[in-house]
């Protein structure tokens, strides 16, 4: 502490010389390494006590009581600024658990970019908080067809992902070769119906393109619908199909429907933590989804959801109030 | 020398006289007056606690020589509800410990060492000793 | 901040006049309010400069601007708190993250205490973190047969209850009427080591009990060796059986051993987040579980486990290192 | 009157003549002394970041009159390496972000508005508002 001392009195007594904003920068980078040190801020009063006494030793007993009066005040302050850094301690301990955690999560949901003939697949699926609600799912049948679910577990996190960890037990067992969109979901449903929790509910859209006759077949549990760029119009269309969230009743029907993939076309799947960005001022208008993918539609699949993330993002102050996931499929 | 003392704990101002004692204690042991301030604060919390939650009880001062070493022992006794969640009352940063840096955790982090012992329906003592440096 | 400034001054004013403990009592409690009321400690400084100005008129101006400089020095300090209270707020949103996480583990894992001829049970599961990465499970096969598997995953936390969440759909698959414990033990490592990452090992202990010869087979992985008290000869031995880890390699084979359960004897199954109790002065003795055990040997299964819970805990000041779990299984 | 003025920065003495100005201009604009300090940190912060990461930027202020309400602006830009991962930067008490209340998140807690514009290779432009109450 006699060290600390004489370096707090110099400097106030340097700054006191001339009131330069050198001293005062020296000071805060001082302060900087002190709460480093966990000094609390009642010592740095203490200190300063001692320090102020030792320069106008004229002055009376009463100055001096006045900081041991704001010593007093500052105890609190102290205890919450060493809780602060014990909590910022688990925090990154916590931090660490959860990026294992979420790399056990992507090992399990191995989602890779499957290879199709004629068709060009991007996606982007980042998690708001350390681990992601948001679930991505790839098959391809022999480069013939190519399945693609996307869903979302109403909740964000920790325990999104154990429900996930769950339906993609699920999605396993499913022989999807046989397998029609709407049939796949009413299995689904029904696997989650009966181990999932009342509270917690999925929303899932699952695509099958089929490389012979280009055909995009489609149906949505209760997820938001897809958009359908034509290249020959250079318009956007959604994809939405009926049906119920995964979870809700046991028998659930679910409608299916059909696009034709030409040359340049493409569909975006997203959750809605991409069509419902809240900013600062509110909820953004859903165009500009359909404006950013035009502007890039001659880039490729990836560089697509790559640059809609990035602008999403910084719309939103770079902080994700949801997990945001799209996968596009561009025919060639 | 009075080696032991201590204060019965009825209403708040039992809690100011607590912390007095506390602190001519503290400063006729030779703690300066940054930790005279921190004993005091960590013996009003206790008091309080027990003002609040368990109605009565006793916060007692010892003064310790152990060697060369000197201290001082705070001893906080209840025969109140006792505490059901210890682990909940000890973990930082929750409201129930009293949030942001109060609490048990706060008094915790004021002494150097510090012992809780409770028993629902029995009551709680709480040992705490901070030594002189 | 008018009528802090006011109130603040009143404070130090009679404080000053008799220098008695009520009001620093009355400070500090006004201190916490600030706190809460999320006022900065430079803030605090400057009500105090004003109140020492206020109170000393005839001060020198230099004692005021010492007071401009312990403002800078606090700024960070200020910064800090903030910080702090910000993450708070997260953290008791993860928290509640976890609870659901917590709960949706404990459906998933469903251990409920099975009713067994002439055995009394009892158990503690309790996580160190938010959640657990032990496991306990029971299966009772028409009061005939009772199964209890005790796991542990190496690692703590979330990653571990993930692992765990796969597990359990491995050991619902098997049919255990059919299988003896090496034998369950040596299908469980493969669905490890096929499904879980390379850098998360599972120890796993497994037990069964026949009610007909009151035969108690065992096989472990890894694990911690149980305890077995006999009654007879008022002494434990313990239960150990050679057996790798689950997920290290593909083929692996387990010892099997038995015991045979008379009236008062019993096992009691743990995993090293009780063995190997932490306290401040280093590792506990592990003969302070035998101990404990014996003290309460004459009550209940589950009263066994909650003393034995309760006294550890106890011993670590309620600070859990590690999962704790215990499984006690006693012949009535 | 002089609306913008600004300070390049090259060294740490930089630093110092940026902070200077953003007292000088937070005191004649009106703003407490607490205020002043608070708005010296955020600029030092900046100015900081500049010369550390960056090598060279700038450091402009201008005073804004919104109807009744006054306030300064700080726009801190430069032409240096960019932040691949904003969101790790901006995320609250981590090393990256500066720990213990300092780094991004903290100059943001200082300002009443905050805006962060970067690309990788091509620089970085944070614009900070602080309103007169
Ligand atoms: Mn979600
Ligand atoms: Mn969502
Ligand atoms: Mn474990
Ligand atoms: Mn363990």
């Amino acid at each position: 502490m006699m060290d600390l001392q004489k370096q707090y009195q110099e400097l106030l007594e340097k700054y006191l010389e001339n009131l330069d904003e050198k001293n005062l920068y020296f000071a805060q980078q001082f302060s900087r390494k002190f709460i480093e040190q966990e000094i609390a801020p009642e010592d740095v009063v203490s200190l300063h006590k001692d320090a102020v006494m030792n320069i106008f030793p004229e002055l009376r007993n009463e100055v001096a009581t006045t900081h041991d009066f704001l010593i007093e005040m500052m105890i609190h302050y102290g205890l919450a600024l060493r809780e602060h850094q014990s909590l910022i301690k688990k925090r990154e301990e916590l931090h660490m658990e959860m990026e294992v955690a979420a790399n056990v999560q992507e090992k399990l949901m191995n989602a890779t970019r499957p290879n199709v003939d004629g068709l060009d697949i991007g996606y982007v699926s980042e998690a708001a908080k350390a681990m992601s609600g948001d679930y991505i799912y790839f098959a391809e049948h022999g480069r013939k067809n190519l399945s693609v679910a996307v869903a979302d577990v109403i909740g964000k996190g920790i325990p999104a992902a154990l429900c996930m960890s769950m339906i993609k037990f699920g999605m396993d067992s499913i022989d999807e070769n046989e397998s029609v969109p709407s049939e796949v979901l009413k299995i689904i449903n029904r696997i989650v119906e009966k181990s999932v929790d009342n509270s917690m509910f999925i929303s899932m859209y699952y695509g099958m393109y089929n490389v012979e006759n280009q055909h995009f077949t489609y149906a949505s549990a209760g997820h938001e619908p897809a958009l359908f760029y034509c290249a020959k119009t250079k318009s956007f269309e959604q994809l939405d199909a009926k049906g119920l969230l995964l979870g809700v009743k046991r028998e659930v029907e679910y409608e299916e429907c059909q696009v034709h993939l030409h040359s340049g076309d493409f569909v975006a799947i997203m959750t809605d933590g991409v069509t419902e960005i809240r900013t600062e001022d509110g909820f953004l208008d859903s165009a500009i989804i359909e404006q950013l993918l035009f502007e890039v539609r001659d880039q490729s699949a990836q560089q697509m959801a790559d640059y809609l993330f990035k602008q999403l993002a910084q719309l939103q102050n770079f902080r994700l109030h949801d997990d945001f996931t799209v996968a596009i499929m561009k025919k060639r | 020398m009075n080696e032991r003392s201590s204060v019965e704990i009825y209403t708040e101002w039992d809690v100011v006289a607590a912390r007095q004692l506390g602190r001519d204690e503290a400063k006729s042991i030779g703690f300066g007056t940054v930790d005279q301030a921190r004993i005091t604060t960590a013996i009003s919390e206790l008091a309080r606690n027990i003002y609040l939650y368990a109605g009565t009880g006793k916060i007692e001062i010892r003064r310790l020589h152990d060697g060369v070493k000197k201290g001082m022992m705070i001893i906080s006794s209840d025969n109140g509800p006792g505490i059901p969640d210890v682990r909940k009352v000890m973990e930082d940063g929750f409201t129930t410990s009293g949030g942001l840096g109060a609490g048990m955790p706060g008094v915790q982090r004021l002494v150097d060492e510090f012992k809780i012992e409770t028993e629902v329906g029995v009551g709680t003592t709480i040992t705490a000793i901070k030594w002189l440096r």
